[in-house]
């Protein structure tokens, strides 16, 4: 039932593609065809997922495809669940979202068939990746949904800097797929099969098993975008149209999550706490470069793309977690670091994605996506400001939403980290807990940024200042997302109870203790070791607050008087005397100097005395650092091989006849 | 069994016919009316042969098995939509000036030629044949090469030609060692090249001749594969030459060299197997060496190239070295992918070649930096090109995607540790492919570029065909390579 | 064992080979054009003797005419049609300089030895003559190859390509009594044809590069001087 | 039933007697400086002054900037219900552990930097800016102090950690001295003392917490200076509490409250000449200089962590 729904859901997905094809010739045919059925393929992925994990049965079938000795291989189980909920929530938001947000677009020149088009496959790619059951459909699907968000990153493949953006993409989708599929093929070598019943049994040597995990995780990582496979992101995420964007940082990221945990968690076998060390190290390096960088960027949804290679950074260092309890023999502390994980994998799908549908609108009303033009949004977008609001308050972690409990909990996986046997590992897991917290502090910071310099403050330039109007299907969809963070804060207790089922179903305990207490206690470890009750902090910051406002609040009359700000007594304010981004971002960038490469360029102009300055401009340039370190060393390699291989080619016929004969000549020696 | 001659005779009277008629519109018809012919007949003959399996014609000149009828299908297959696409192509041609009614004659029997000769080579019974067959293609279509008559295309057409010759005539010394080791295992002169005689009794051919005799043929026909280093001709001849015969060249011919490379191997295996020979699997390293070499060397050519078509021809030679490699490794999974990859191939970059003669139509240049905003200026023509160039890049749900999983999976378990250069050598050919695609179908439009009237028909259909193939192979072609890969492998895969 | 237990027409066969070796030195040496054809109509006379004696002893009849055909097409009608060509391009009296001929020649006796060394294990499957007959006949082949890497005429190209043929013929002559009819001929038809294409391509290479020195044949080319110039 | 009686109790003393902590240290620093010191009621009758006084609101104020001081106050007041300040049987310590704590005040960070930047004065952004640069050092170091007591007192429930340091007595772990080094040090800068921020001073270039309620007039101010008072004494609890746990009321019976009472009077009377004497000899120093205070201070805490695992627990 639940696999069948799921299914529904893929081919809701497919005839929205194909119906979509008819946007050449009519674009309405996107609002009012294409986007409801993928609303309905959302909402049976939802149900479908809920009820995977609800009722924590393994459903599998087979479809007639495939290779001719093995058919697609499909398979429901809580894991997939998790993800099919996700994927499926999501991308019915997007379903509401994107009426509203393509109606522009069908003036323009953009063709938006293409859109639609990919935006199914996309999609339909997305549940196939989690419903796979053997190698040869995951690789399918997997690169199904890397081709066509790939198509969709280069929508508007005008820019130079867009085709760039995609074809980094490309290429480094393209790459990490082999490594997977290499990883897959070690799998299929041992267990001789490409079905992953036949892969779980694979007698493999721990040294295979590694070969194995290394691939996976430099394949999935990569998709993932952990430092240093990043470079791809920020610049993929921010060129796609918003909805889409929604859909790669909050859901393709978990897929490839999804993927990792599927190959290390099931495929693999015995864990060795080994890997879980990489994972813990990468991941902690990711969380805190990520958000590091996310600070400094002044484009908007650059920003928010760099602060998903933070937020994957936090779900890896939680797997690791887990990895090395599991592989150190102490099951039940690993259970608890990986419902972390998967809480935060949930947590961060939905509030980012909440978050790229916010920046989509704010780009579109005010056409600016950069941070240093706008300001006064809150006003000027209301209901998007409140749902932003959110958004920035659950990302930041702050009680009671949901990005504070997924932490909590990572948190609490680490203050056991004096379980373990080994000295090392005792002192390696608070370490990466400080960077954690670290991160938090910071991703804090840099969403008060954002909110501040965005939303608050005077309008920096002038079509900001004439944002209105937001279509009734963009509020909904951000309400929807925004009032799941803060249920799914609230109420952390049900989706623990449901998280459960997932380590359950791999090393066989769950946190029963967690929620042994009723709903309104959250007890991970035991009650007197920690616990956390969302719904009565709830309560009392409400309370609290109404209680402050009924004693302060004057009856009657002395109201407020509206004036012109203080500010110390100086002038009128301008816009232009606003902190900037830049600014707000400068002790930052002072304190953590060395992380980023900074190319900063101070430009006085005096008078003709000399003595006064009459105007100074500043221009500064962040840059990724993994460039110059990785990935430029690479191309020149193979751009100075191809050089040299081209003199083979180098026209004279004799030459090319002496090869024929010097190979003649060789392999005859080499025969006798 | 009179379908055999049916296949050969229609292509054969077709080119006396067109080598007869003036007018290049009526010419243009007719090859698309013969190569259908030609097609519906061995579609019969297929038929035949999944009725009442491989046959042997009476005079034993012809034999057809599973190895082949698949080859011989999608040969008159790849003749027709090539034929379709020429059409308006040459058409164009003609309208530019490039050629003269005369040429064009020419061109449209030697067309037809060009397919008689292979479809020799796939149903020739004889190695002996075999060998004219393939000599014979040369020689149909180096005119071809230099029909624009520009001292670039006669360059390329007389590299084509002494290159070729030389690479046949050693083909053809490697023959005379097979026939002269035959000759003293059965002392019939006229059966002594007859494939179904030599290979019941491959087995007792001397291993000593049989080796030097491979070593020639391999170098021999795998100059007409193009595996490095003997590929210098191959890029020539398709960049230079008129696109459809580019895309015959890379989507046909190449196929048939490899067909006659394997054949061989299927001949010397057996007789190496002799336990007084040290390594039974000479065969098998040679191939495997020159297909991993010419792999990883013409993915590096990629990156630096000027012009589109010689681009894509490079793309040919990687994967004709994938497949040679495969075949190498011997073993059904890795045999299974190659055949699959075969067809697969042969489809799609036929289908490319067809959209980039478009491409170049609307671009009126073949230099790559020339061309600009396919997408935008005619979007069928972009996507083509696009799609075609993802498909032949192996994403998936293509089939190209398959048969290269097939055969990576078959290295993984009989050469691990080759794998990763495998892995590597694909990327690398994915990168150079695409930072040349990408500014070609992207981007803003360059001013004065026009829409042509392009005939998308045949690329869609090779493409869709290629896709179905990805998602699920039908179960008679599945068995086809089955029998193929028990004839070649002596193993059944399924 | 030596060459005076030889039957008689084994020690004619292998008198053929060595002539046949000998001229593709000579045509190797050759620098003129005219002779060089000469000798290379020699060369296919020689070729068609060795056939007609083989015929003589195997008692097969098709050798025959397998050897009229030789005769017709290497020592008559090839010669002649490039007597013709070279007439008409005006280079009857040309005369190639080869770069280092010693070396060549070296290299060319080296090649003997090679192919000797190469066909030395076929002994247990044939008499001693048909192996060494199939030594020369690898010799005379890679030898014509040798010749076409060295000469920068396309004219001697084409020569030492057909060479290539001769040495072949002579193999499937002498150690296989010929091959199967329809394979000779359409070996034949093949020649016949090639040699119809070289005339033509002589002319169009003449149009187009105004000589027939195939070192200036070098548009296509990849190295990055070439780019340079092409930019 | 009791118990949750007693948080009342509690926070009732948290929150009118912040002030008088606040005053109480003015008043020392006043004699240390041979100057005349305000009255004790000094704290008290401004806020009551403010919160009759009118407010007034720059125009471009938007509905955040007039939410977020009751935010600010009500987040500061649930932080302080948590911490056990005379009995250490605490209900509501078990709603929210210290990790729980730090994200109330956290909450009210957030929203406090929000109001600075929302009028859009450069002091506002300024203020903010600095606020979360630091706090994103001081956070850390608090948290791994947290850790540090955590992993001590295998809990991260605030009330059942101090039960655990009174049950053991007095243990010499070093452990524990760098953590309290480590957590005065933040305590100082995370309530915007001397040497990091002077709330006595409206210069621009040293103010950090003060530049960001600068805009705020009447009751709102009112609120945000209390909210800084509570949030001060809740660092001082912490720290008298957490280390010096003597005196704490384990039970709900009279006299231990009354025990507990003056016990807590005392030690922080006690802790409030240490600030003062520490302020009147310190200088407030350079923004830029912070950090490395900061660091100094996650040092601390970071090795209070490790000496905790490795001398401590080590296997």
């Amino acid at each position: 039932m639940a696999l069948d729904l799921a299914l529904y859901a893929v081919l809701a997905a497919l005839i929205s593609s194909a119906v979509s094809a008819t946007a050449f010739r009519i674009p309405a045919v996107l609002r009012f065809l294409a986007f409801p059925l993928i609303g309905v393929s959302g909402a049976c992925g939802a149900v479908a997922g809920v009820m995977a994990l609800t009722d924590g049965s393994v459903l599998s079938t087979s479809l007639p495809f495939g290779l001719p000795w093995l058919e697609w291989q499909l398979r429901l189980d809580v894991l997939s669940g998790l993800f099919v909920t996700i994927i499926g929530i999501v991308t019915f938001a997007v379903a509401v979202y994107g009426p509203g947000y393509v109606r522009e677009y069908e003036h323009g020149s953009h063709p938006l068939a293409q859109l639609g088009i990919f935006t199914g496959l996309f999609i339909a790619g997305m549940f196939l990746v989690v419903l796979a059951n053997d190698a040869f459909l995951f690789m399918i699907s997997w690169e199904l949904m890397s081709l066509s968000s790939y198509f969709l990153v280069m929508f508007h493949h005008e820019q130079a800097a867009n085709r760039r953006a995609g074809f980094l993409y490309l290429l480094m989708a393209h790459v990490g797929g082999l490594a997977i599929l290499l990883s897959y093929g070690v799998l299929a070598t041992f267990g001789d099969g490409f079905s992953f019943e036949a892969m779980r049994n694979a007698p493999l040597s721990p040294l295979w098993a590694s070969v194995a995990f290394a691939l996976a995780f430099i394949g999935f990582g990569m998709k993932a975008g952990l430092v240093p496979l990043h470079a791809w992101l920020p610049e993929a995420h921010p060129v796609a149209p918003s909805h889409i964007s929604a859909l790669m940082s909050g859901v393709m990221l978990k897929v490839a999550i999804y993927g990792f945990i599927r190959m290390t968690f099931d495929l693999l076998g015995e864990i060795q706490w080994g890997w879980g060390v990489v994972a813990l190290l990468l991941g902690s390096v990711s969380a805190l470069l990520g958000v590091l960088y996310a600070i400094q960027q002044n484009d908007l949804k650059r920003l928010l793309a760099y602060s998903s290679i933070e937020n994957i950074g936090i779900i890896f260092l939680g797997l690791g977690m887990s990895m090395i309890f599991i592989g150190t023999g102490l099951p039940a502390l690993g259970a608890i670091a990986l419902v972390a994980a998967l809480f935060h994998t949930f947590n961060h799908a939905m509030f980012k994605s909440l978050l790229f549908l916010g920046a989509g609108n704010i780009v579109q009303r005010a056409r600016e996506q950069n941070l240093e033009r706008m300001g006064g949004l809150m006003i000027r977008l209301p209901y998007t400001g409140v749902f932003f609001l959110i958004g920035c308050v659950s990302i930041a972690a702050l009680p009671p939403f949901n990005g504070f409990v997924s932490e909590w909990l990572t948190f609490q996986a680490a203050l056991q980290a004096t379980a373990l046997e080994n000295g090392v590992l005792r002192t390696l897991i608070p370490f990466t807990a400080a960077m954690l917290a670290l991160t938090g502090a910071l991703s804090l910071a840099c969403f008060v940024k954002l909110y501040g310099v965005a939303f608050l403050g005077q309008p920096r330039s002038r079509r900001v200042r004439h944002a209105r109007r937001t279509a009734l299907g963009i509020r909904v969809s951000q309400g929807l997302l925004a009032v799941i963070c803060l249920l799914a804060g609230v109420f952390p207790n049900t989706v623990v109870n449901l998280l459960n089922t997932i380590p359950n179903m791999f090393i066989g305990t769950d946190l029963a203790a967690a929620t042994s207490r009723g709903w309104l206690w959250l007890t991970p470890i035991a009650p007197e070791v920690a616990s956390y009750s969302a719904p009565l902090v709830l309560v009392g910051i409400l309370a609290a607050w109404l209680l402050t406002w009924w004693f302060i609040h004057p009856r009657g009359a002395r109201g407020v008087r509206r004036g012109p700000a203080w500010d110390c007594g100086f002038g009128p304010l301008g816009p232009s005397m606003q902190y900037t981004s830049t600014a707000f971002a400068m002790p930052i960038r002072r304190i953590f100097q060395p992380v980023w490469g900074i190319e900063e360029k101070i430009e006085r102009e005096v008078d003709s005395h000399g003595l006064r300055v009459t105007s100074i401009s500043h221009q500064q340039h962040i840059y990724d650092r993994s460039w110059a370190t990785l990935y430029e060393p690479i191309s020149r390699w193979v751009l100075s091989a191809a050089r040299r291989v081209s003199r083979l080619q180098q026209g004279n016929i004799r030459v090319y006849i002496a090869y024929s004969f010097f190979t003649l000549l060789l392999l005859l020696w080499v025969i006798s | 069994m009179n379908s055999v001659y049916l296949i050969l005779l229609l292509p054969l009277s077709g080119a006396l016919l067109l080598a007869m008629i003036r007018s290049p519109v009526v010419a243009g018809w007719l090859n698309i009316g013969i190569s259908v012919a030609t097609f519906l007949a061995s579609v019969n003959m297929a038929l035949i042969v999944l009725r009442d399996g491989p046959f042997l014609t009476d005079n034993s000149m012809f034999y057809i098995d599973a190895f082949n009828v698949y080859l011989i299908v999608l040969t008159s297959f790849v003749g027709i939509t090539t034929a379709i696409f020429s059409r308006p192509y040459m058409r164009y041609v003609l309208s530019e000036g490039w050629v003269n009614p005369k040429r064009m004659r020419l061109y449209h029997s030697m067309y037809q030629i060009f397919l008689v000769t292979m479809l020799l080579a796939l149903t020739t019974n004889n190695l002996g044949i075999l060998w004219v067959a393939i000599e014979g293609a040369t020689l149909a279509t180096v005119l071809l090469v230099s029909l624009y008559r520009t001292p670039e295309s006669v360059e390329a057409a007389w590299k084509y030609f002494v290159l070729c010759g030389v690479g046949i005539a050693q083909a053809l010394f490697g023959t005379v060692l097979v026939y002269f080791a035959a000759d003293h295992v059965l002392h019939m002169p006229e059966a002594g090249l007859q494939w179904t005689v030599l290979y019941s009794v491959a087995s007792q051919l001397d291993p000593t001749v049989m080796s030097i005799a491979f070593v020639f043929l391999l170098v021999g026909y795998g100059t007409k594969v193009g595996l490095v280093p003997l590929h210098n001709w191959l890029p020539d001849a398709h960049s230079e030459g008129p696109t459809p015969m580019s895309a015959v060249l890379s989507g046909l011919l190449l196929n048939v060299a490899l067909y006659a490379v394997v054949r061989c191997k299927m001949l010397v295996d057996p007789a190496l197997a002799d336990p007084g020979w040290g390594t039974p699997q000479l065969a098998g390293y040679l191939m495997m060496a020159f297909g991993l070499l010419s792999f990883v060397v013409a993915g590096l050519f990629l990156y630096r190239q000027q012009d589109i078509k010689r681009m894509f021809s490079y793309s040919s030679i990687e994967h004709m070295g994938l497949m040679t490699f495969a075949f190498g490794i011997g073993g059904p999974l890795a045999t299974f992918g190659a055949l699959l990859h075969m067809t697969v191939h042969s489809l799609t970059k036929s289908a490319i070649f067809i959209a980039v003669g478009h491409a170049t139509h609307i671009a009126g240049t073949q230099f790559i930096d020339k061309i600009r905003g396919l997408i935008k200026t005619q979007p069928a023509v972009g996507w083509g090109l696009l799609i075609g160039t993802a498909t032949i890049a192996g994403f998936p749900p293509f089939g190209v995607f398959m048969s290269e999983f097939l055969m990576l999976t078959a290295t993984m378990q009989s050469w691990p540790w080759l794998t990763p250069v495998l892995l590597s050598g694909l990327a690398i050919a994915f990168a150079g492919l695409f930072r040349n695609i990408h500014p070609m179908v992207y981007g803003a439009v360059p001013e004065g570029q026009q829409p042509v009237q392009a005939n998308m028909l045949p690329v869609a259909l090779h493409l869709l065909i290629v896709l179905w193939l990805g998602i699920s192979i039908p179960s008679f072609l599945a068995n086809w390579f089955d029998q193929a890969t028990l004839l070649i492998t002596g193993s059944h895969f399924l | 064992m030596n060459i005076v237990d030889f039957s008689l027409h084994e020690q004619a066969i292998l008198l053929f080979a060595a002539l046949i070796l000998f001229t593709s030195f000579a045509l190797l040496a050759q620098q003129r054009m005219l002779a060089s054809i000469h000798v290379f109509a020699w060369q296919g006379a020689l070729v068609a003797g060795a056939t007609v004696l083989v015929a003589i002893v195997s008692k097969q009849n098709h050798l025959y005419f397998s050897a009229a055909l030789t005769f017709g097409l290497k020592a008559v009608f090839l010669p002649w049609m490039l007597h013709r060509l070279v007439n008409q391009l005006g280079i009857q009296h040309h005369v190639e300089t080869v770069v280092r001929p010693a070396l060549v020649l070296l290299g060319a006796a080296a090649l003997v030895v090679f192919s000797y060394y190469v066909a030395l294990p076929i002994e247990k499957l044939s008499l001693l003559s048909t192996r060494n007959t199939i030594a020369v006949s690898m010799a005379v082949v890679l030898i014509g190859m040798l010749m076409m890497v060295a000469r920068r005429q396309a004219v001697s190209q084409v020569l030492g390509f057909m060479s290539m043929e001769n040495g072949l013929f002579f193999a499937a002559v002498v150690s296989t009594h010929g091959m199967p009819m329809v394979v000779e001929l359409g070996i034949a038809f093949d020649v016949l044809v090639a040699a119809v294409l070289f005339g033509i391509f002589f002319l169009q290479i003449r149009d187009s590069i105004e000589s027939l020195d195939v070192d200036r044949l070098n548009r296509l080319s990849e190295t990055d001087q070439a780019e340079q110039t092409r930019e | 039933m009791s118990g949750w009686l007693l948080a009342l109790i509690q926070l009732m003393i948290f929150v009118l007697g912040a002030p008088f902590l606040v005053i109480w240290i003015k008043q020392v620093k006043c004699r240390l400086q041979n100057r005349r010191a305000p009255s004790f009621a000094q704290p008290y009758r401004d806020l009551g002054k403010l919160f009759r006084k009118q407010v007034v609101l720059a125009e471009n104020a938007s509905p955040l900037f007039r939410m977020a001081p009751y935010i600010v106050f009500a987040a500061t007041v649930l932080a302080a219900l948590t911490v056990p300040l005379i009995a250490i049987k605490l209900p509501t310590a078990a709603i929210a552990d210290m990790l729980v704590l730090l994200g109330f005040l956290a909450i009210g960070r957030f929203f406090m930097t929000l109001a600075g930047m929302d009028v859009g004065t450069a002091f506002g952004g300024m203020g903010s800016s600095r606020e979360v640069s630091l706090s994103s050092l001081a956070e850390p170091a608090l948290l791994m102090v947290i850790f540090t007591l955590a992993m001590t007192a295998q809990s991260t429930n605030l009330s059942s950690v101090m039960q655990y340091l009174l049950d053991v007595g007095v243990v010499l772990r070093p452990s524990l001295l760098f953590a309290l080094l480590g957590l005065m040090l933040v305590a100082v800068a995370e309530t915007g003392r001397v040497p990091v921020d002077n709330p006595a001073t409206h210069l621009e270039l040293t103010m950090v917490h003060e530049a960001m309620i600068l805009e705020y007039s009447g009751r709102h101010l009112a609120l945000m200076e209390w909210a800084a008072y509570i949030k001060l004494m809740i660092f001082g609890v912490l720290i008298v509490n957490i280390f010096f746990p003597w005196g704490l009321a384990t039970d709900a019976t009279l006299p231990a409250l009354a025990i507990g009472f003056a016990a807590m009077v005392f030690k922080l009377l006690v802790a409030g000449v240490v600030l003062a004497v520490a302020e009147t000899r310190l200088a407030k120093m350079r923004v830029f200089r912070v950090p490395e205070y900061l660091n100094l201070a996650f040092l601390l805490a970071l090795l209070g962590a490790l000496s905790h695992i490795i001398l401590e627990v080590g296997v």
